[in-house]
């Protein structure tokens, strides 16, 4: 075997936006914008799904119900995606380290736990800004007010007839949001936030690390 | 062009006369000011007439100068049926006129008229029966004659958008009741959407008096400054569905042409006000023939007169206000004729406009007709939630059952009562704050006033303009058995036309009611189907939304010139240019192909192999770690559903495939059998379908590229055919190897790390250079399978192809406790008359039968081809069938029948496969 | 135009629909005789026939007219025609998958394309020509697997390719970079378009003529079952006898059955459709996607018909929904781009009991007596000729004739399904 | 649109779901004879009212749960997880 000598780069499934730099073997767009409303492809993200019965001991462990997200001490986003199923969100190249902390976590819960890197498996983006609610409202079905999903609800709905999940992830105050979905239709969801942040002057801006 | 009918200014008038407009009509020049619609502009300059009717192209005015004027449809440019009694002015529009050659003017189906005695109801149910070949030429003469405004083949589809809106209450119609149930609903805390189909809020006050405009001023200003409330103008509540489900057309919206905004409330409020109804008698569809709420909205909004001598036909009090709008605009006033004091309206006459009006009691000349009848209730979005509207004969219109309406429904202003301005206001205001809470609590019902029912007069008149349709017609219909609402509505076509039936549906039904002596409620209620607006179908479908999925390696094959497969959501390369050498490259060197849509599941947990021993027909329990098996799946008819092969990575941890098309059924129906029939089972399932980028690595000379890039040990004893290992590959971690062979070929399937497709594929084709590595795509890979005799389910089977009829009767193991479809495949084994999946060898080598052709045998349908391709590593013909048990042995003859109608011979082979049937070129 | 409302017209009616009477009758101002006669309810009938829609009505008529057979009732719970048969988007083909659904369609059109003549009622068939679209390697297959089959029954079908259609449709967006190119379609010449109340009308009016009796506002509560055998049914107008009971009922035909005791395959789903304003006419053929669930035809009087696939989930309701309008819209526009402008009037929804292979259930039952004339999914109107002629020959002379042998109730339990299953997308 | 009480999610637009039709049990398939197994695929209550049926929150939680839904007005009641868990009341549209 004549390995070769060129070092893998991975890419995410979005197009970036010109100019482009690599930040931990990732392909990044090094776009930068001010403006009121921003859209990051954070694909790179590690992304970690942890499955175990709903409501079971493992829920108890992991401490975070479905339909909630919330940031643990290590910077993680702990996401409660479904019914005993978690995706925990962390820095780009950690999901080795974070699949042995889970299963190390969950090793005694006493069931069956099953811990995947799933960061290959999704693309993710992040729409920040006052109306970014507004935009996703012209594509997504579910009641974005705060009085319903505040900062820290999780879900899994339709968006652009597409099943994405969502976090309501705020930054700074600001609404943000993150989005989820099978990588392979990770242009077309970014595609179609972008069409629907139009009116609301939405920009792209590379992921910072 | 001047503008003799232009008033001066109106205190309530909504033009900009500082901002004049310049547009088209009838190729001519035209103008009028900003805030006219395309009538009022018009109207202005002494323009009577804006369409020919639908059947006897007779020549139409303005009757009600709002957006359901019968005769004011126009085409504008590329846009048929427009409103143009409510479509604002833009400078440049090119107006015409619809339903009328050569001109509005002297149009020749006028002459429809002459012969109008003949053409009534179910005229053409009773002609043209014989003789019977004579009917196609009189269809296409009778489509000629058919209505309506343009299409054309150019229009753009143009920008449309969609909104979700949640809110506490949403009220439909911005007219005083609704403004102030919007207000009383904010105070109470609600969030609220307030939608007016009008350009502004005010309802019927916009054209009233001085009172009005100040009471409409104070509303309108407190609208304005209560948060809470967002206002819709020029927008429609269209429909109103299961849980609240409201859709509202946004007609006007900003960046857009037109938004559909679906809003989710707790809470509806219906205040639409009331339409005014027509009056029924002989001349009433002559031009200068209006109702009284037009002839205020011209004067009022538009500062148009309406005519130069007018008389009238009054009943309540909007006529009254009315006359003395018309007074006021020094229209001179023929008569005004009471109907609250028994004077009677009999017939009016004139050609091409109103010249002379016969009452009761005297005949006078006048250019225009007032009528003020009486009411009808929009009850469209109160029926929509299942409300049955009652007639009230003492008040002539039919009221809501508001108790019965489900909760989160509520009514108010003119569709609910009666009342003075404050009455109505207060009314709104007490169910705008029941609607915030969603309770029933003080709201007290409004009274009925008594209002004389007046329909139609002495002589025969159109009960709906839209379609001509005439109280004759009705009669007719009547006589003729049709004597049900539904029925002479259907026989006559009386409010199925544009206006939808909201001036006509009343006065039909009440005359249905007096011709079969039968009461107005016991006829038949008022229905109203959505939409309650003419909507457009570019609103209705918005932007486009049809999810399409790419695998990593698309940037490869878009620069390579691969020609797209649309597959479901997946877009794949067919082809790069030339099958039959990717192909050949294939089975002569190695080729590698994008597989990465194949369905892929994670399976992990103790009980994956009774998952699997369930689920396939096959058995699973002691397949190794490190192995890979078929398996064919079916659903309990016995009807194979998918197939792939599944591998066993670890001791409790599994990967399956699934073809391309069945990945998320497949996903689906593991969750269902694991969720509703074995949830005690400890397996979880995950889709890694695009975690994974998939390429397999065809050709006798595969092992040699992937053994420069990969360290995982490829040598034959060690990693054999139907293995599995896992390691690296070119510099990925992580990435899975199987070595299969689908094609028919020494091949191996690597699902690497889906960010390191690209990678992995450019590294293959650089390493393979010299091997003479070349992409294939989808198009080879069917060949490549078929030459081998591999089967793709849906292709080769079909809606009720069972297990023994795809030739898997080696896979089927019925001595298993139990499996997915087990007790079909056990009758259908005892049988053996079921159709079998054989191979077929075209006896002219050179010709290829289509697929779908058909197998034939003394007449009758035996089989069909379901693969067909030349090979181009046989030079010959191969195919697959699916033929009648009786001629399925090898060596059979049949008889294949072209589409061109010849018919070819083919025997049918011993064994699927063309190529190296003995499976040997994949097992080296 | 100047004869009051309420007069009376006394003359002679005329009954006999042609040109020549029309005249006459616009001069003499003489009735027409009518199309419905009211009947009190008898307390016995030989036959009762459950539906008053096409098939109900096409069977009374074939009785009638094939086998003179008269004392027959039609009950409908409502008025005539306002099932199915007045909510279809009236489109007829025979271009089906199976050799027994294509002849038995074929024999359906070819009654249709007689049918005035034969009821003496212009029930206004226009032959369209009807397009099946194929957006897929897979549903071509099918078009071609159709379009032999259906040769090989005689019916003129061809698959034809994206030049052929942009002639055929100048609107159709027939280039290759559509979300859904249109590789191909499935051409049937002789599919089209009828005015589907006067269908409903003309057989009424015939049936009426020879005396049936056609009794509207009665609904069915009961069916009275002695011994194995029907004896008679109960209505909201009261009980009536008789030993031959048909259920032709659409929407409601697994209650109905119920009440005899018959069990069926039988699940029943909304079906909407909706209909634009009329503009001038730009579409003559009769064009389906079954990728797209969407089909469309032009009226002679210029309105558009859409109607799409049942709902996603069985239902009684017949409410609508937005979603449905909204689905359409976009897939008409995937197809035709430029009608975004034109505007939606009306929509409804109708009933069909969709059955697992997507063909009908006809003939007996284990009831003697009860026959069932049902499971008509999305197809039922189409079929209404054939199926009263059939199902008046098996009530005439007992025995089930050949042509719907194939669709009896026993085949679910005796393995005998309709291969129409085999493509089970196939389009309206 | 019609709400349907996912008891994992809350209401949620009914197109999130895929409908599964009306639970029936599946027969023993060793011991069913043609009837019964043939019963079980094909036939249907089809009723006209209250009806115990499955449905999958595809677009959601992806969960498969049972609920009575009423055919004719789409009100639903009732609904529980296969395996018993989850439970919640919705009166939808009722009148």
């Amino acid at each position: 075997m004549s390995e070769p000598d060129k070092k893998p780069l991975a890419r995410s499934p979005i197009a970036p936006a010109l100019p482009v730099r690599v930040v931990d073997g990732w392909e990044v767009s090094a776009a930068r914008s001010a403006a009121p409303l921003t859209l990051t492809d954070v694909t790179p993200l590690a992304k970690v799904s942890v499955k175990a019965s709903a409501r079971g001991p493992a829920e108890t462990t992991i401490g975070v119900r479905f339909g909630r997200a919330r940031r643990i001490d290590a910077g993680d986003l702990v996401v409660g995606s479904g019914p005993g199923e978690w995706l925990v969100i962390g820095g780009i190249g950690s999901a080795p380290a974070m699949t042995e902390h889970w299963r190390a976590t969950t090793a005694g819960a006493g069931e069956l736990v099953t811990v995947l890197d799933l960061t290959h498996g999704r693309a993710m983006l992040r729409l920040t800004g006052a109306h970014a609610a507004d935009a996703l409202s012209t594509i997504c079905a579910i009641d974005l007010r705060d009085s319903v999903t505040p900062d820290g609800t999780a879900f899994r709905s339709s968006m652009a007839a597409l099943v994405t999940d969502v976090v309501r992830d705020d930054v700074g105050g600001v609404r943000s949001y993150l989005l989820h979905c099978e990588r392979s239709s990770g242009q077309y969801l970014f595609d179609a936030v972008l069409q629907a942040g139009a009116a609301f002057g939405v920009e792209v801006c590379g992921l910072t690390t | 062009m001047t503008a003799p009918m232009r008033l001066p200014s109106q205190p309530g008038e909504v033009i900009d006369r500082t901002v004049p407009l310049m547009f088209g009509w009838n190729g001519r020049a035209a103008s009028g000011y900003a805030g006219d619609t395309i009538t009022s502009a018009l109207a202005a300059s002494g323009e009577r007439v804006f369409s020919r009717s639908f059947k006897y192209h007779r020549p139409r005015g303005i009757l009600t100068a709002a957006f359901d004027d019968p005769g004011c449809t126009v085409q504008v440019g590329d846009e048929p049926n427009v409103r143009a009694a409510h479509r604002r002015l833009a400078a440049g529009m090119d107006v015409r006129a619809e339903n009328a050659w050569p001109s509005l003017k002297y149009d020749v189906k006028a002459a429809n008229q002459l012969v109008g005695r003949f053409l009534g109801a179910g005229f053409y149910y009773k002609t043209f029966i014989s003789p019977q070949r004579l009917w196609p030429a009189y269809e296409s003469v009778l489509r000629r004659f058919s209505a309506g405004g343009s299409m054309s083949v150019d229009a753009r589809r143009g920008d449309y958008d969609k909104r979700y809106v949640h809110v506490d209450v949403l009220v439909a119609g911005g007219g005083p009741a609704g403004m102030a149930a919007a207000l009383a609903a904010a105070d109470a805390g609600a969030s609220v959407l307030l939608v007016e189909q009008e350009y502004d809020l005010g309802g019927h006050l916009r054209y009233g008096g001085a009172a009005e405009l100040a009471t409409l001023r104070e509303l309108r200003d407190r609208v304005a400054a209560a948060d809470a409330i967002e206002v819709l103008t020029d927008s429609v509540a269209i429909g109103r569905y299961e849980d609240n489900w409201i859709a509202v057309m946004q007609r006007t919206a900003a960046g857009v042409a037109e938004r559909l905004v679906k809003a989710r409330a707790r809470s509806l409020v219906v205040a639409p006000g009331l339409i005014e109804r027509p009056y029924v008698f002989a001349g009433n569809d002559l031009p200068g023939v209006m109702l009284s709420t037009g002839v205020r909205r011209l004067i009022n909004l538009y500062a148009v007169k309406p005519g130069l001598r007018a008389a009238a036909f009054i009943a309540n009090e909007a006529g009254d206000a009315a006359v003395e709008d018309l007074r006021r605009a020094g229209v001179q006033i023929a008569h005004v004729a009471d109907a609250r004091r028994g004077t009677g309206l009999v017939h009016a006459t004139g050609r091409g406009g109103l010249r002379s009006v016969r009452f009761s009691d005297r005949t006078v000349e006048a250019d225009l007709l007032v009528t003020a009848v009486g009411w009808t209730a929009p009850t469209a979005l109160a029926s929509m939630a299942g409300d049955r509207p009652e007639f009230d004969p003492g008040a002539a219109r039919f009221f809501p059952t508001v108790a019965e309406l489900p909760g989160g429904i509520y009514c108010t202003g003119g569709l609910a009562g009666d009342g003075s301005l404050d009455e109505l206001v207060g009314h709104a205001t007490a169910v705008g704050r029941a609607a915030a809470t969603r309770s029933r609590v003080g709201v007290a019902p409004l009274p009925h006033d008594p209002h004389p029912a007046l329909f139609h007069g002495p002589t025969d008149g159109f009960v709906d303009l839209c379609e001509d349709v005439t109280s004759k017609d009705l009669a007719t219909a009547v006589a003729e058995g049709y004597d049900g609402a539904e029925l002479a509505k259907r026989y006559t076509t009386s409010t199925m036309g544009p206006t939808q039936g909201k001036l006509e549906v009343v006065n039909t039904i009440a005359m249905i009611a007096e011709l079969t002596g039968r009461g107005i409620a016991e006829t038949g209620t008022t229905t109203w189907r959505p939409p309650y607006a003419p909507v457009t179908l570019g609103a209705l479908a918005g932007r486009t939304f049809e999810p399409v999925r790419y695998s990593p390696m698309q940037p490869w094959h878009s620069a390579h010139g691969a020609k797209p497969l649309v597959a479901g959501a997946w877009i794949r390369p067919d082809h790069y240019g030339d099958p039959a050498a990717e192909v050949r490259a294939v089975r002569s060197g190695v080729g590698i192909i994008d597989v990465t849509p194949i369905g892929k599941l994670d399976l992990q947990g103790p009980d994956v192999a009774k998952l699997l021993n369930l689920l396939y027909v096959n058995k699973w329990s002691k397949l190794g770690i490190g192995r890979v098996r078929y398996g064919a799946m079916c659903a309990d008819d016995g009807v194979v559903f998918d197939d792939g092969v599944t591998g066993r990575l670890a001791e409790d941890h599994y990967l399956m495939s699934t073809t391309s098309s069945g990945a998320a059924a497949v996903w689906e129906w593991v969750e269902n059998w694991l969720q509703t029939e074995h949830p005690e089972w400890a397996v979880h399932v995950t889709p890694v379908t695009t975690s994974y980028a998939s390429i397999n690595v065809a050709g006798p000379k595969s092992r040699e590229l992937i053994a420069r890039v990969t360290d995982v040990d490829l040598s034959p004893d060690d990693f054999g055919y139907m293995h599995v290992r896992t390691g690296r590959v070119a510099g990925v971690e992580d990435s899975v190897l199987w070595r299969i062979g689908f094609t028919g070929e020494l091949s191996y399937e690597l699902h690497v790390p889906g960010a390191f497709g690209l990678h992995v594929w450019e590294t293959l084709l650089r390493e393979g250079a010299d091997l003479g590595v070349r992409a294939f795509g989808v198009e080879a890979q069917r060949i490549l399978r078929l030459e081998k005799g591999h089967l793709i389910v849906g292709q080769d089977t079909d809606g009720l192809t069972r297990g023994f009829s795809a030739g898997l009767d080696w896979a089927i193991k019925l001595d298993k406790d139990d499996f997915v479809g087990k007790p079909e495949l056990v009758w259908q084994g005892e049988r053996s008359d079921h159709p079998r999946l054989v191979g077929l060898a075209t006896v002219d080598p050179q010709l290829v039968p289509p697929e779908a052709s058909q197998i034939v045998a003394g007449g009758e349908i035996v089989g069909r081809v379901t693969s067909s391709r030349m090979s181009p590593t046989l030079r010959r013909s191969v195919c697959l069938a699916q033929l009648a048990d009786r001629l399925a042995r090898p060596g059979t003859t049949v008889n294949v029948r072209l589409p061109d109608g010849r018919t070819i011979q083919a025997r049918v082979t011993d064994g699927l496969a063309a190529v190296d049937p003995d499976g040997k070129r994949m097992r080296v | 135009m100047v004869r009051p409302l309420t007069s009376k017209l006394s003359r002679r009616p005329v009954k006999k629909y042609s040109a020549v009477n029309i005249l006459r009758q616009g001069i003499t101002r003489a009735p027409w005789a009518p199309v419905l006669v009211p009947h009190e309810l008898r307390g016995r009938y030989d036959v009762v026939i459950i539906g008053g829609g096409v098939h109900g009505l096409a069977t009374a008529h074939y009785l009638a007219s094939n086998h003179g057979i008269t004392d027959v009732a039609v009950l409908d719970k409502s008025y005539i025609g306002s099932g199915g048969s007045g909510r279809n988007t009236a489109i007829l083909r025979s271009n089906y998958l199976t050799p027994e659904g294509v002849r038995f369609y074929d024999r359906s059109m070819e009654l249709y394309r007689n049918l005035a003549a034969d009821l003496n009622f212009n029930v206004m068939f226009a032959k369209r020509g009807h397009l099946t679209l194929a957006h897929n390697d897979g549903s071509l297959r099918t078009m071609r697997w159709r379009a032999e089959v259906n040769k090989l029954q005689g019916v003129d079908s061809e698959v034809v390719g994206p030049a052929e259609i942009k002639k055929l449709v100048p609107y159709m967006d027939t280039s290759e970079h559509a979300r859904y190119p249109i590789l191909g379609a499935l051409y049937h010449p002789p599919g089209g378009i009828i005015r589907h109340d006067a269908v409903v009308w003309g057989y009424a009016r015939q049936v009426s003529a020879r005396g049936v009796h056609i009794h509207q506002d009665t609904e069915v509560r009961g069916i009275d079952v002695a011994g194995g055998k029907v004896t008679g049914v109960r209505t909201n107008r009261g009980d009536v006898a008789a030993g031959t009971v048909l259920n032709c009922t659409a929407g409601w035909s697994s209650l109905i059955s119920e009440m005899a005791g018959v069990s069926m395959p039988v699940e029943t789903f909304p079906l909407q459709a909706a209909v634009t304003e009329p503009v001038r006419p730009f579409l003559d053929a009769v064009v389906v996607s079954a990728s797209l669930h969407v089909y469309v035809s032009q009226t002679d009087r210029g309105e558009l018909v859409f109607g799409a696939s049942v709902d996603p989930f069985g239902s009684y309701s017949m409410r609508g929904s937005l979603e449905f309008i909204e689905g359409l819209a976009g897939h008409v526009l995937e197809l035709m781009p430029s009608l975004a402008k034109l505007r939606l009037l009306r929509s409804w929804a109708g009933l069909c009991d969709m059955t697992p292979d997507f063909s009908p259930i006809m003939g007996e039952t284990p009831v003697q007596g009860f026959l069932i004339d049902v499971g008509w999914g999305t197809y039922g109107f189409k079929a209404g000729p054939v199926s009263g002629e059939a199902m008046a020959e098996l009530v005439a002379t007992g025995k089930t004739p050949e042509i719907i042998a194939p669709f009896d109730l026993a085949r679910f339990t005796d393995d005998r399904l309709m291969g129409e299953k085999g493509a089970a997308s196939v389009g309206h | 649109m019609m709400l349907l009480p996912c008891p994992w999610c809350g209401p949620r637009n009914v197109t999130e779901f895929a409908y599964r039709g009306e639970n029936i049990a599946r027969p023993d398939p060793n011991t069913a004879d043609k009837a019964t197994w043939r019963d079980y695929l094909y036939y249907r209550s089809n009723r006209a009212g209250w009806e115990r049926e499955g449905w999958f929150h595809r677009a959601g939680c992806r969960q498969f749960f049972s609920i009575e839904r009423n055919r004719t007005t789409n009100e639903t009641r009732g609904v529980g997880t296969p395996d018993g868990a989850g439970d919640a009341a919705h009166s939808g549209d009722s009148r």
